[in-house]
């Protein structure tokens, strides 16, 4: 393949316009003894149809839904996408246009972000939302570092460790080079929440936020009135992160709990899995608080004519005004998802995004149930929980080891990050797993127990 | 379009928002199924009241909703999207083919090993085909666009130098680099020392020996730099930085100026950063998703982030076995689907097609500097590489400033080039059109910037009320910013009434 | 759009053809092999030359040319189409997708039936629906349009009088009948007599009895008729026909107003055939392809096209012996991916669903009849189906016609209904809304239309000039059809230089 | 699912509207016993989701080129389509249009139709095409009317038994009510080619036409020179049918040989093979013939600007104004799909589109060749061909018997069109087929021979 367009005689006409006689008269001022070493040992081009016989190979030796029963969540989920979307994120429009620094000519895609803060607004009950980070993972870091801008004298960081482990690592990851910032690990009780005594007892004056899953990793749905309380006794911020957005259709919102900042991952609302990228963070805070907020924000005008448009806003904020003195170092970061989200959202409806959320619900709870008295697993927490939970299961590994080669994933062994939970396995259950999955799912576990 | 004044066609709807449509009640979806009620799962204090002003919308009405809205964008497969410093290539339909097949978009990052052995593979070729283009020795997919790249690099970076004791305070930046650059320096613990650049547009080697020291962790340079021009000076510079045990970092976003053409693991670059969704040809959208892999020398391999992709005995593995590793800078393995489009990329042009690539920017970028030299005045006499800078210098003079014709080109069909960057020129205008367009289009759009010229000079007025055939016309920023309008909210709404 | 003058946009680059783009030896397409000259394999004089004038172009190129000419389109994804007799319907996105799955798309017609089990099972499944739908005993799905329906429709009935001994020699066609039920009646090697309606808008037993005879193998009558009105008398008339012998083919173009309401198979209806792309909601795709389903009673069986899906001991099977057969229609086994459409459409909906499909199509054609009566003169006063008719008679009187208003409703952002159609109304606007358009949009249509028959009455010179705002004006197409250019060639061209 | 917006107060604010009180009064007017057994037996609908699973489920029923080895042509070919075909058709602007009636607001759909025009137009050598018919089988048949009223006295048609035996079918079909043709089938000599000596021979003056496969069915490339010589010594048309349209790329084109109508099947140009359909049917001729032609035609004009614009034209031959009189029924056709073959041939271009008839050519010789010499096949023809041809198999039954369930399919019987060709397959070699896969062909046959 080839995807430049010169024949023999454009470069020739051109070369000629130029005043040059080889093209590589152009970098005849690089070193030579730079140029001769560039020579890319790769093999040469192939054609479309090689391209596309070799990633299906790659593809061939993936498992997917369609081969494989999942019970795999963990951050990132199998969710029914309307093909609505796709529809409209493949169009060239959206797929192939730059970021909207040029409003005249992207009012495409500056509405459908305007649009889009406006339903993840309207999603976590929170009053602004910016037009999207990387993922989960780098929106938490990001939240706790805007929180840190706000509250500069403080600098402990309440971190549950229920929250995602990789999130975890990310931010420990961002903050090692942040001077003096120490992070405190919250256990959970026995509900699978975080320990609200030991926040209580842990929060002062020095704590600059409290950073809890909502739900957590472990599916749990964390009651955030005593964090919230614990955060007004001493002034520090509430902040929240979901993993699994669509949670949140049917879960009290972050906003009326008294969130400062809602963070998560987009994923769930219109993205495939794909490994896991791209899906994209959502950040939302308080009011207040804009000015510090990392990342790009969209916002209502009017043209010279007094008609509706909209505008890419507080730039100063940004790193292509502020440099070093940016609120973040974000540029590119993740529309064409957001975008996708918002498609996800409008073809759902108010009614849809809660039906969803139900279905997950009774399917994930149902499920439990099942295996628990047909299979007579342990349940390891006792409190709420979405479409995730946890069981112990005896000799879990062996069993796991067996089931490699069957195409039954039954879930997450959770010993990789818990060493504490080593039999235990976080079961994941949505809309996707049907009735015939789950009776294979329980057979798997009363065939061996 | 025929001419016609507004009279005669103002006629059609307004632009309405999501939440101005629809109508109560209405939906797009529906999944037949009984459910328990969720009061009986989950206690209630935990659970909302339905989604105030949530959209609820027909199907096609969510479709035409959203189409219209496309038909509001410039695109780069609709047209010509010259932007400097961005490299809006063509971006190839197979590529979008490829990355929807189930077997690519629907695997789990946590899935079982031998499950995701193809995807292991596709990374793991990948990080070898990235650092053979840009001569490094280990490559790592995780960042998730070059900022977070950026960062990552750095990481690495102070990584190394603590472990040599010390992990220094500055960072040296040319005063022509991207804002990320500083941006991440500081993100990093790092305080930004400006280099500036000579008027002849690069870095002197002179010039950074004023400034290093041991309190430098690093230099960070742009290669070619964002005036288009390769840093000339840059293996001396590497050395004056490495006497004095400071590293090389490359921000490689102008990749597409160098394949086969000159290798920066060859300049004294220690790490450098590149944009797939810049050299590498997967779509902008918009504004990401995109991916920044950073690569590095040898000497850094044990700080790459984990997990990182190795090959074992059974196939690939995710090692996390790292000690010295810097960490996660992203939850799992990046943005897959944007580094498999990449790798489709290479795949199909190969070596020689993506030395090929390169030099066809080149051509592309000299040609349009030839033809608008007389026109406009360039910034630097320097040779460019993949874009040029003019500034409005001439133009200012008759009271036409960059903006102005950067509005006015968009009457003419074209999207402006990047304005007003590097900072460092007054007035830029940075134009790269990537290798993928044709003369032909080069040949037009650099007739309009011509005719603009003139214009400017016969009639200013008209180029500075431009744009005059845009969906809508110049917009109040200021006014954003002081009103901060940043969601629909159902009180401020035009809401059609029914 | 905001508003503007024409000297300060027309700037834009013309609008090329294909042939006009793209420079000598470009090309889009590569597929590096080594092959032997195919002059050593194939005599030399069965070759030929280079095709002259071929495109030559970039992949983004040809991208960019055609996604520019999509732009020049009006479609059901933007907006309303409120085409009368069209049944402009939304195309479902989920049939789009499943349709492209390998195991639909990349099938071969000609292999061994274990390796098209599942698309035989598909069709063989679809026939009952159809058949269930409307009330029939089979159905063949071979027909690829409407029109093609009506053919095989007609040879059928041929096949059948032909079997009785004389095959007739005339079709009965009600003068509302579209233009294709009397050419297919032609092609069949049947007279045609036309049959007035009444003042009424309907067909009446009376005129049937008048002019049916024995010489008449079919009465071919459309229900609804393309008026709108459900033909009253339809069970009267068949009794009529049959008494003669003869047989009652309807045209089956507006199902959308029966499904779950009246059964053509209970209203004396000997064969009908179907449009896919109307009432199954399969993309019109610019004018096709469709699909034109035809179902017959029982007595019919034994001449439908072969091959017949049948299910066997050993799964589903193409009969190829059936003596009594027209024979082929079309080559393998019809538009596949369209009724592969239609099958997911039937499925997502369900019976119930179907049913709501025609009462919604009923309620929106009535609201609209309701909103423009005032203004508008309505061709009968009969209740309407489906879609409703209106003339322009009453601002004929103020010099506007159903063209001006039709090419002004461009201006408004709508597409014309179907106009002067049916023939036999003078200044006919016939509008189908379908079912799956919003009140919101049915009030903004009804608006536009009002907006315009004021304008008649205040402005008529705007509305006799319009429309104002697409992308060409009004065009000759007097001057095309004496002119008569139908294609390109290179001496006419006005391809840019270079 | 559910594809109208309509909410209860929707429907009851537009019932109040219109004055009535329900639904069913608008159609109070059908007779009751219609009403009363109105009710669709069909199972209630199901989500989007169930849609894509089931419909999956059937896909997954068939044999595709993913994972079988299929060596079928007869008329529908698996060829290389770029990804630029299906990213413009699926585009909403292309495929949710209507027949472009209203010319002001389609000039996409009549630009890109002009140019599909034109583009027949150059790869068959002929001077005007239309915008396309159902298929291939019934452009043959539209072929031999058009020739009927160009020529009203004779009757005659000389239909070549190499043609595609379906396509005979179809023509048959559509003749049979034509009161007093006859057809006379021309049958092959042993190159494959029709037979010259018997064409002179049958040819007379009451011969309306000959009608020759180009390729033939045998995938035999005919020289059309001694039946020009005939037509021309009775002043017969000359029809020229060929259904590998890809060919032509390599072929001297029908118009060079003085074909009158040249029409075929154009699926091999850009559509995938779908079951059959839809393709769409080209149909080009003499300008002199234009105004009998069946089907729609674009031409180029102006507006009033004096801009260039594309209108349908000719309209005078077709049903929707000459009704009975009209040239052809047809109204709907195959649009998007020659939409397709536009962009098909726009993507490969001249030299792509030589270059991919070569690769089939040399595929194809390459197999016969290996067949011949390492299987030991019997070759049955000796004319040229293109990417088709036939060979003899010694129990060709029972061999494809054993094959059913292997995946390979070596060809097609041709018995079931041909007795006297019992024994006989007809191999068909593309580009798709890789040479891995050539190599399976031929040890489908040296296992068993
Ligand atoms: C020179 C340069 N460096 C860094 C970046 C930042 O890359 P990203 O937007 O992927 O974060 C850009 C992109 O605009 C750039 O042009
Ligand atoms: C009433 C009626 N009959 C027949 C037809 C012909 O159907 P098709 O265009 O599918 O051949 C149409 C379509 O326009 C129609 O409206």
């Amino acid at each position: 393949m080839g995807y430049t367009p010169h024949t023999g005689s454009d470069k020739n006409r051109m070369l000629q316009a130029i005043g040059v006689d080889g093209v590589e008269s152009l970098y005849g001022h690089i070193p030579q003894s730079l140029r001769e070493r560039a020579g890319i040992g790769l093999p040469p081009g192939i054609s479309e149809r090689a391209v596309k016989k070799e990633m299906g190979v790659l593809a061939a030796r993936n498992g997917t839904p369609e081969d494989c029963s999942l019970f795999l969540g963990g951050g990132i989920y199998h969710h029914f996408i309307p093909s609505t979307v796709d529809a409209i994120i493949s169009r060239a429009e959206f797929a192939t246009s730059y970021t909207p620094y040029q409003p005249e000519v992207s009012q495409g895609t500056l509405q459908a972000t305007f649009e889009y803060q406006t339903l993840m607004c309207q999603l976590t009950g929170m009053e602004v939302c910016n037009a999207g980070l990387y993922d989960g993972a780098s929106a938490v870091a990001e939240a706790v570092l805007m929180a840190r801008r706000i509250q500069k004298r403080r600098h402990r960081v309440l971190l549950s460790r229920s929250l995602h482990p990789q999130y975890r690592a990310v931010v420990a990851t961002y903050l090692r080079n942040m001077e003096g910032i120490e992070i405190v690990e919250v256990p959970w009780d026995k509900s699978g929440q975080s320990d609200a005594e030991f926040v209580a007892n842990t929060m002062d004056d020095k704590t600059l936020c409290i950073v809890t899953g909502y739900p957590n990793f472990f599916g749990v749905i964390e009651d955030l009135a005593p964090m919230r309380d614990a955060c007004n006794a001493h002034g520090a911020l509430l902040i929240t992160v979901t993993t699994e957005a669509l949670s949140l259709a049917l879960l009290k919102p972050p906003g009326e709990w008294g969130a400062d900042i809602a963070v998560g991952e987009g994923q769930s609302l219109g993205l495939p899995m794909s490994l896991g990228g791209p899906g994209f963070g959502f950040f939302t805070c308080r009011k207040q608080f804009v000015r510090t907020m990392p990342g790009r924000l969209v916002g209502e005008t009017v043209d010279h004519e007094g008609q509706r448009g909209f505008v890419l806003t507080l730039a100063t904020r940004e790193q292509h005004i502020r440099r070093e003195k940016a609120t973040s170092n974000i540029c590119t970061t993740q529309s064409l998802c957001t975008l996708a989200a918002t498609v996800f959202m409008a073809s759902m409806g108010k009614s849809g995004m809660r039906h969803i959320a139900e279905i997950n619900v009774a399917r994930a709870h149902e499920a439990r149930e099942r295996l628990l008295r047909e299979a007579g697993l342990t349940p390891v927490f006792d409190g709420p929980f979405f479409n995730e939970f946890v069981l112990e299961v005896k000799d879990l590994e062996p069993m796991l080891g067996r089931l490699e080669s069957s195409r039954v994933v039954p879930g997450l062994a959770l010993k990789q990050w818990y060493p504490e939970l080593a039999q235990c396995l976080l079961v994941c259950v949505t809309e996707m797993n049907e009735r015939e999955e789950i009776d294979q799912l329980v057979r798997t576990f009363t065939g061996k127990n | 379009m025929s001419g016609h004044s507004p009279e005669k066609t103002n006629h059609r709807a307004p632009r309405l928002l999501l939440f101005e449509r629809g109508s109560p009640g209405r939906t797009a979806f529906s999944w037949p199924e009984e459910l328990p009620s969720p009061q009986e799962l989950i206690p209630s204090h935990l659970l909302r009241q339905e989604i105030t002003d949530f959209p609820e919308l027909g199907e096609l009405e969510v479709l035409r909703h959203f189409t219209n809205l496309s038909h509001l964008n410039y695109s780069i497969e609709g047209q010509f999207y010259p932007l400097g410093s961005c490299t809006m290539k063509y971006n190839p339909k197979v590529n979008e083919a490829v990355v929807r097949l189930p077997g690519m978009a629907h695997i789990h990052p946590l899935a079982p090993l031998p499950l995701i052995q193809g995807a292991l593979e596709l990374l793991y070729n990948l990080e070898r085909m990235l650092a053979e283009v840009c001569g490094m020795d280990h490559v790592t997919l995780q960042p998730a666009a070059g900022a977070q790249g950026e960062l990552t690099g750095l990481m690495l970076i102070r990584a190394h130098m603590s472990a040599q004791g010390n992990p220094r305070k500055k960072i040296l930046v040319p005063d022509t680099a991207h804002g990320t650059n500083p941006a991440s320096s500081t993100l990093c613990g790092y305080e930004v020392t400006q280099v500036p650049s000579n008027n002849r547009g690069f870095l002197e080697t002179e010039k950074v020996k004023q400034v290093m020291d041991e309190d430098v962790a690093a230099l960070m340079i742009t290669n070619p730099n964002t005036f288009g021009i390769f840093e000339q000076d840059i293996q001396s510079i590497a050395e004056v930085v490495h006497a004095q045990d400071g590293l090389v970092y490359m921000d490689g976003a102008n990749m597409n100026a160098l394949m086969g053409i000159a290798k920066p693991g060859q300049m004294g670059v220690d790490v450098l950063h590149v944009n797939l969704h810049k050299t590498f040809s997967t779509p902008h959208g918009g504004g990401g998703p995109g991916a920044g892999p950073v690569g590095v020398k040898g000497f850094l391999r044990d700080y790459l982030p984990v997990p990182r992709i190795q090959k074992g005995d059974g196939g690939f593995e995710l090692g996390e076995d790292h000690p010295l590793s810097i960490g996660r800078v992203r939850s799992f393995l990046g943005n897959f689907g944007i580094l498999a489009r990449a790798y489709a990329y290479i795949l199909a042009l190969g070596g020689d097609g993506l030395e090929e690539t390169s030099r066809m920017a080149l051509l592309n970028a000299n040609y349009i500097r030839k033809r608008l030299e007389p026109y406009y005045h360039l910034a630097f006499s320097a040779p460019c590489m993949h874009e040029c800078v003019f500034t409005d210098r001439l133009q200012q003079k008759l009271g036409v400033t960059t903006m102005d014709i950067a509005k006015r080109l968009l009457d003419y069909g074209f999207h402006p080039p990047t304005i007003y960057f590097p900072l460092v020129v007054s007035g830029a205008i940075m134009i790269e059109p990537t290798e993928t367009e044709t003369p032909e289009i080069l040949d037009s759009f650099t007739d309009a910037m011509i005719a603009i010229a003139r214009e400017a000079k016969e009639s200013p007025e008209l180029v500075k009320t431009a744009p005059h055939s845009t969906p809508v016309s110049r917009l109040d920023e200021a006014g954003a910013a002081r009103r901060l309008v940043l969601r629909w909210l159902a009180e401020d709404s035009v809401k059609t009434q029914g």
